[in-house]
């Protein structure tokens, strides 16, 4: 009865808020979902972050340095977001260092050059927004306001980095070049970035009745395809797919079908920096564990936040 | 030294101070110990730097080259910075306190300048006058907090202050534009400015637990002001510069 | 386990002097000083911002959600809302009938 | 009076699901329990409401008025607003010079 009650809600478009009664399935894939989106914007600011002491000129240096910031926002409303379901940040954090939870795979890969850095920025944050404005249609109410804020402030991201490749690809014969070379480099990555199709996901099914998950993956590859294949090709840079274009009648994109192996692979750990981001997430806090230890108050009271 | 070259003086030694401590500070982005402070603290860098520019494009209006040729395109010996300001982060405790000993430095100089004679400087300090008192209310809290943590956290903030004590007194270097910033009614000075400095932070540091070095001991680390710099500056500037020197004729 | 990321602050911001607090999330912070500055950081850091509150969230106390109940019928009980005082049109019919009582029109 | 011993509680108050609570007032109450009933009553009333948070006044802590010029710079900083990147006339120029890299005119 309860449940019936619960999907009533959801059918009538409105928002569960965290002291509803949920089903134990809603509240874990909720928990599984937004923590590790969580977790790909903290660790999505380590490659784009070391461009930041990098960053050619004022305009650049400030905005990377905004946008970085940002992501590191974007982590701690969502990690809060997650928190309002029971689950604290400290574990969370332990389940990230440990491998137990993961992050989105693009950031298991370098960004050797400065224009790996603009195609970043630009496509790995137009993937996310295609991503984030499907959820924020979703049934949970602190994550949806939590997006909210997220997709004003990526809107910035998004213009950042498409600004950065148009003046790269409009540039010198050297900035051309680079550019070139980080859009073959990224393209893989990037059809890999919704994850494999529908078929093969386990929970898509579960969490679209209850609009935790609001299109499937290759719905949301196929939108991201239709708004940002022809903006690459209209500043003339190539994409390594020779089979990649746009079926009129169908009105669908055809492409090679992406390396799922290899999408497995690195996902379970074995991409060229999967150990490095770990590494650098559980330095920071070892180092900063001096600094907690000193100024926490033990008797502070764990209390779920609100809202 | 005439008035205008006194003046660039000036300028050129505030813009490359928040430049230098703010590209520092900005490499614990991603870093912190905790992410609300993490997001803090790159925020911080992001005025400081942005507040470089904005001095950077007054000496553009004086006849030196852009903001970007300046910032982007000098060897170390010709930085002016402080050498504490380019000294690498270290752990936590360093940077905090280089924080508070540098930002309250700087928030006394801004005030000084509200009533400077040169107005575009007067307007930018009383622009960015709240952006560096958020950073003393940050520095401060933070030191006060670790000073009266635990042993560990006392201990590692006074030795951080040991260490960086004498590189802070460099700040007030003595220059050869002090008479005539003083006589033009641009700047108090940095004999002035220090002894505000030191009247604030003292019963600060006092109240976080911590003491600074008996004065017998004290022995400011010159040379920043007139291009002597640590051995840090150069990489530093090396990796700033590394894709803007790729293509200097790019338009990035 | 002891916290490291420390207690929760809900974090409330006001745009302007007289306008509301709006709620807009929470901040971990070891102290109220602590999470107001890091609430100005994550909370203004593009929006105007005349003023933010941080509250603990162990001090907040939650009504259950009231759509379901008495609540829901409180916009619909209408002699509270002066907007169903329609007086205009009761003293204009009793113009129009030469101010007559009812029972004598 | 027994207003002595009665405490002043601020009153979030949440329109409908999904939306934020904002601040609407404030009740005197000796207990968070009576001081959600008072809101209930006074705050729920005229308008729709979903949901409500008490929060005794002594555990808020504020920003100082006189300290808001910390907030002033934020909304100034355009690089990261969206609307400063304009690219279209840039893409346009490029084309008219047949794509050719700026060092091969």
């Amino acid at each position: 009865e309860l449940l019936e009650q619960f999907q009533a809600r959801i059918d009538r478009g409105e928002k569960i808020e965290p002291q509803d009664w949920m089903p134990a399935m809603y509240r874990k894939q909720l928990i599984r979902m937004i923590e590790q989106h969580a977790h790909s914007e903290i660790i999505g600011a380590l490659p784009e972050g070391t461009w930041i002491t990098r960053a050619p000129g004022f305009r650049r240096k400030l905005a990377l340095m905004a946008k970085v910031q940002d992501e590191v926002g974007h982590g701690q409303l969502l990690y809060s977001a997650a928190e309002t379901l029971g689950k604290s940040r400290e574990d969370m954090m332990n389940d990230l260092i440990t491998g137990k939870s993961k992050y989105s795979n693009i950031f298991n890969y370098p960004a050797l050059t400065w224009a790996d850095s603009a195609v970043i920025a630009w496509l790995v944050d137009a993937g996310a927004i295609v991503n984030q404005l499907a959820n924020s249609k979703g049934s949970y109410g602190p994550y949806c306001r939590a997006l909210e804020r997220i997709c004003y402030e990526e809107s910035f991201h998004l213009k950042y980095g498409h600004d950065n490749v148009v003046h790269l690809a409009t540039g010198t014969r050297k900035q051309r070049e680079m550019v070139q070379a980080a859009m073959t480099r990224w393209w893989p990555p990037l059809m890999h970035f919704f994850g494999p199709s529908d078929k093969a996901s386990v929970h898509s099914e579960t969490l679209m009745k209850w609009k935790v998950k609001m299109a499937s993956n290759d719905a949301m590859r196929q939108q991201f395809m239709d708004m940002y294949v022809p903006k690459i090709w209209d500043l003339g840079l190539k994409l390594p797919d020779p089979k990649l274009k746009k079926n009129t009648a169908t009105g669908l994109w055809e492409y090679t079908e992406p390396d799922w192996e290899e999408f497995k692979r690195v996902i379970n750990g074995d991409g060229p920096c999967n150990a490095e981001r770990l590494a650098v997430r559980r330095m920071a806090e070892e180092n900063g564990r001096w600094v907690s230890r000193a100024i926490n108050n033990e008797k502070a009271e764990h209390v779920r936040p609100f809202a | 030294m005439n008035s205008i070259e006194a003046l660039k003086e000036l300028l050129y030694k505030i813009a490359d101070d928040q430049l230098i401590i703010g590209h520092r500070n900005s490499e614990w982005t991603g870093l912190g110990p905790i992410l609300e402070e993490d997001i803090a603290f790159s925020s911080m860098a992001q005025d400081k730097i942005g507040q470089s520019e904005h001095i950077y494009n007054l000496l553009h209006q004086l006849g030196e080259a852009d903001a970007d040729t300046v910032a982007f395109t000098r060897n170390a010996n010709q930085f002016h910075c402080s050498q504490i300001a380019e000294l690498p982060i270290g752990g936590y405790d360093f940077s905090l306190i280089r924080h508070f000993l540098y930002d309250f430095a700087e928030y006394l100089r801004f005030e000084a300048l509200k009533t400077s004679n040169y107005q575009p400087l007067a307007q930018l300090a009383k622009k960015f006058f709240g952006e560096i008192k958020y950073h003393t209310m940050h520095a401060n809290t933070w030191v006060y907090q670790l000073g009266h943590g635990n042993e560990e956290s006392n201990g590692r903030m006074q030795e951080s202050l040991n260490y960086s004590w004498n590189y802070a007194l460099g700040m007030f270097e003595n220059g050869p534009a002090e008479e005539v910033l003083i006589a033009d009614g641009i700047f108090i000075g940095e004999e002035a400015l220090k002894k505000k400095w030191l009247e604030v932070i003292i019963p600060l540091l006092e109240k976080s637990n911590l003491t600074i070095p008996a004065e017998s001991t004290w022995k400011p680390v010159v040379g920043g002001r007139t291009g002597t710099h640590t051995e840090h500056l150069q990489p530093l500037l090396s990796e700033m510069t590394e894709v803007y020197t790729i293509d200097p004729s790019a338009d990035w | 386990n002891n916290l490291l990321h420390f207690q929760t602050y809900e974090v409330f911001h006001q745009k302007k002097r007289g306008a509301q607090h709006h709620h807009v999330g929470i901040v971990h912070a070891p102290n109220p000083d602590m999470a107001l500055l890091y609430a100005k950081e994550q909370y203004a850091r593009r929006e105007q911002t005349s003023n933010i509150w941080v509250v603990p969230s162990s001090s907040v106390s939650a009504s259950e959600y009231m759509d379901d109940d008495i609540f829901t019928t409180a916009p619909e009980k209408l002699y509270r809302n002066p907007g169903s005082y329609k007086v205009m049109d009761r003293i204009q019919a009793f113009k129009e009938r030469g101010m007559k009582p009812t029972d004598e029109v």
